[in-house]
């Protein structure tokens, strides 16, 4: 009781919770899915843009792709690592991950057939994701906000890269143009399904606002999501894919077409259309390596058997 | 001169291509911290490309997208080494050690070269090039001296990847005509024999233990234009889209 | 009629990128028997896609191989399924498994259609979809029935393979419309289950070893044109010389 | 002595040996020598080609190769199976060959880099192993003798097809014509060392002569197949690469410049440009098929074993 008034002072105080503090077994259990499937989606999240790493039409682009495919395993590392503060291993949530015991963002469950996706994922997703990632910058819990912090600044430079492959699109060719609208057509929905549900039918929410884990509510975050899309939907010169968005200045809201939650719950449960094929490619890339990280661990066994000795 | 430019075509074109190789990787390495390194090497190797192709176009007003989407097969002037297939990790980094070494010499060589733009792309992808030789280096060591299979494996991956060592040492008209403007590939044969014996032998490897006596050394042809069966996929697959959009940027 | 050649160019596709899927195991198959046998099934495919597609083309006065070499990803109307890369054998198998019962029961209806060119086709193809059949439950069982490993991969194969399956079976607008001239897919599922159910229940597995339950179908949209991500650089690869030389015959 | 004698006479009187027939040890090893080689030959000749049934210019030109391709397999399988007559079987004769203790000819050692090298190997090198092997179609051991039958008419097959798609090319683009002129370049050479080295060179050829093995020498094989080259490459409106070769009233041969065995010698020594490559391929095609040769095995004896119990 007296641990839980500390821990409870400490959130009170907008100060941080550390790995040897003590914390409720519920805001450990909470945090750890949570970073773990942030985790986990860094990590899927590389193979729809992995895939045009081989055929990006320019070596600039290339080289900026690479660099943004590698950053995300970078962030995954990361918080892999906030995770394992926590107790869980990082062999422990690979393992959860290619058994599909843990979840990873839906949002990777669509193909990448066109380069404007690299485009649409950088200033959709990316952009989406920041919205939901700069309050985290704050999380109570130390590590997770820290890491936050480092991955926010990367992400806000992809988003921004994304947006430059769409105007590079948008102004080019007739094909180019329409290669950017079609994929904007695609990622534009399943961007703001990446909020959650409305509130009113998001039940954990609650408890991790309490918490300061999470410090907006889902319909908050997208409004201020598309707030941010209008205006750079003109600049790029491409239409948002949905008829009845104009601002309200009596609600000082977004209007906006209900959202069709039917296909988002079809991902969801895992009939998205790559949901198999994502954790098959991870699942392969995991096997395949055993062997290789088997040796590395024998082999560091080995060296430390030999200093032990010298010593 | 058409002579420097060729020369940092090839050059070039191994970067390029290895960096291409390098580049499947990402997403798929044994561990999050490969994906990283490769992913890494892949990128410095790119840069590489970039300055080499950029110089190299600049003779006849080419840019380096020009050479890397334009040119077909038979207009690649890499070696075959740079052209193998990934393989399994073991290959990779065959491959990439004896890539490392070479291109440690070479760019090291390169540094003091009367052509002031070779001299400066050498100079700085040297440093690069170091870590890249750290990486292939302590991998070989772990695979060999790690498990009965991961040393099994090496040896495979050297067996399949040795041949393709000397083709990157051959000295040809080329080299004759750019006199001190690049180093003779022969002068840089003994630096690398000392680094590749000495990384083999810490390994505890002999070429014995993996060389089949009767293949010898690959007589390749890339620098001619004339290349293994690997790269024609490979470049389909690099250039498709650029193709399909003449004139396009990105 | 447009809907016809649509349909045409559906089947067609299917049996295009299996095939070239399958052609890449010639010389390289676990046994030369395999290497013959995977071959022949590629060829009979080859020829199915041939008559479909030059069926498709004529509606636009178009030739098999516009239709095969000069379309975008976009425009191919394969299911994800044979778009799926070939894996390890049991993976082979297990997609050639699939593919089989479902177009020996397509072709034996459609073998019945009163478009009298799609009849004509699918009674000659279904001869030997039903050796292709064969072949893959044969191998379906000694996989399941051989070693341990064998046995493992095996599963790995269908958890990976089966969620491409449902896509087969959907009907669409087109099938309405076309009536008597082809079957609705979904009247072809009682069929393939039986066979399906039967060819596992030999191997001895049940849904449960091999179905992960957090994966289910996938909604997959190669009829409409939305690909995996696997088949844009096997276009890319397919394509690359046809496209190189616009307007030339070979 | 009295078996020799009976081998002897058999020889002499142009019937075959056969399986249950005692033949001379030497006889038996430079037959499974020379079988087995032909049949390796077969296997790693299946690369060259294999690597264009992806990108074949058309589907009729694709059906083609993947014929010819998968019927170089079936060979490979009659001649495993003459050799097997001999008392050697497939899995020793494999390891020999993927250990490189055992040859295959040289000329597939050179890469296929275009379209037109399909042409070409039709045309040139299946044209030369046709000279050389229609003559074993009476050769003195039965199966071998047999198989050669069935090759032979396949291969001459196979040569036409090499023939139209050099025709084809020749009369097409600029580019096209280029490209056959080139590929016909690169291999007429090689074809021509395909006979082996001057008869004054060749020392196993007199044995093999004698027991009617071979039956006729390297040299007289090359006369007659440049014999053949000259009037289709007429047809063909390509030049082969030979400015000294014309037709020698005086000798009744075909004059031609010296043949340079260097690089022959080269790549017979195992540094052509793709023997590494050759053999690579073909020790991971058979190592990666390993379980599934096992599975297949497991099963075959289980299944035995219940007809067994249930007999």
């Amino acid at each position: 009781a007296e641990l839980q008034a500390r821990f409870d002072a400490i959130i009170e105080a907008d100060q941080r919770i550390e790995p040897r503090d003590w914390m409720p077994e519920a805001y450990r259990k909470t945090l750890i899915r949570q970073i773990s499937q942030h985790a986990h989606s860094e990590i899927i999240g590389m193979q729809p843009e992995g895939n045009w790493i081989s055929r990006a039409p320019s070596l600039k682009r290339k080289a900026i792709l690479m660099a943004k495919v590698q950053d995300e395993a970078g962030h995954g590392l990361y918080l892999y690592s906030a995770a394992q503060t926590l107790g869980i291993s990082r062999d422990e949530m690979t393992e959860q991950l290619i058994t599909s015991r843990a979840r990873y963002s839906s949002i990777f469950n669509y193909p990448t057939p066109t380069w404007a996706d690299m485009g649409a994922i950088g200033w959709l997703v990316d952009g989406a994701a920041i919205c939901n990632q700069v309050p985290l910058c704050r999380a109570s819990y130390g590590p997770y906000g820290r890491a936050m912090v480092r991955i926010c600044k990367e992400e806000s430079f992809h988003q921004r890269q994304g947006f430059e492959i769409l105007l590079e699109l948008s102004q080019g060719t007739p094909e180019q143009h329409e290669m950017a609208q079609d994929a904007v057509n695609r990622w534009y929905w399943p961007s703001l399904m990446m909020f959650g549900p409305p509130d009113d039918e998001s039940p954990n929410s609650a408890q991790s606002m309490a918490w300061k884990i999470k410090r907006f509510s889902n319909d908050e975050l997208r409004q201020r999501f598309v707030g941010m899309l209008v205006p750079q939907a003109e600049v790029l010169g491409l239409t948002l894919p949905d008829p009845n968005l104009r601002w309200n200045d009596e609600t000082g809201q977004w209007d906006m077409s209900e959202i069709d939650w039917t296909e988002f719950n079809e991902v969801l449960a895992g009939r998205g259309p790559a949901n198999a094929q994502r954790i098959q490619h991870r699942r392969e890339a995991h096997e395949q390596g055993a062997w290789v990280r088997e040796a590395a661990a024998a082999y560091a066994e080995k060296q430390a058997a030999k200093q032990r000795q010298a010593a | 001169s058409p002579d420097v430019a060729e020369y940092a075509m090839r050059l070039g074109d191994d970067a390029l291509i290895l960096s291409q190789r390098l580049g499947w990787w990402i997403s798929r390495a044994p561990e999050l911290e490969e994906d990283m390194a490769l992913g890494n090497i892949a990128l410095d190797l790119l840069g590489h490309a970039r300055s080499l192709l950029h110089y190299a176009g600049t003779a006849t007003g080419r840019s380096e997208d020009d050479l890397a989407y334009w040119r077909d097969e038979h207009e690649f002037r890499c070696a075959w080494l740079f052209e193998q297939p990934n393989g399994d990790f073991a290959h990779t980094i065959a491959r990439g050690l004896i890539a490392a070494i070479y291109m440690q010499e070479l760019y090291t060589a390169l540094s003091a070269s009367t052509d002031a733009s070779l001299a400066a792309i050498a100079a700085k992808s040297v440093k690069e090039v170091a870590y890249h030789r750290d990486h292939a280096v302590q991998w070989t060591l772990r695979l060999a001296g790690g498990t009965e299979e991961s040393r099994a494996r090496m040896l495979v991956a050297l067996t399949d990847t040795w041949p393709y060592i000397d083709e990157l040492f051959r000295d040809d008209e080329l080299h004759e005509r750019l006199g001190d403007a690049a180093p003779l590939p022969s002068s840089l044969r003994a630096g690398f024999d000392e680094i590749w014996s000495a990384v083999l032998a810490e390994a505890e490897i002999a070429e014995a233990d993996f060389v089949n006596p009767k293949i010898g050394q690959s007589s390749g042809g890339g620098r001619f234009g004339n290349h293994s069966t690997h790269l024609g996929p490979l470049l389909a697959e690099m250039q498709v889209l650029a193709r399909r959009h003449p004139g396009a940027t990105w």
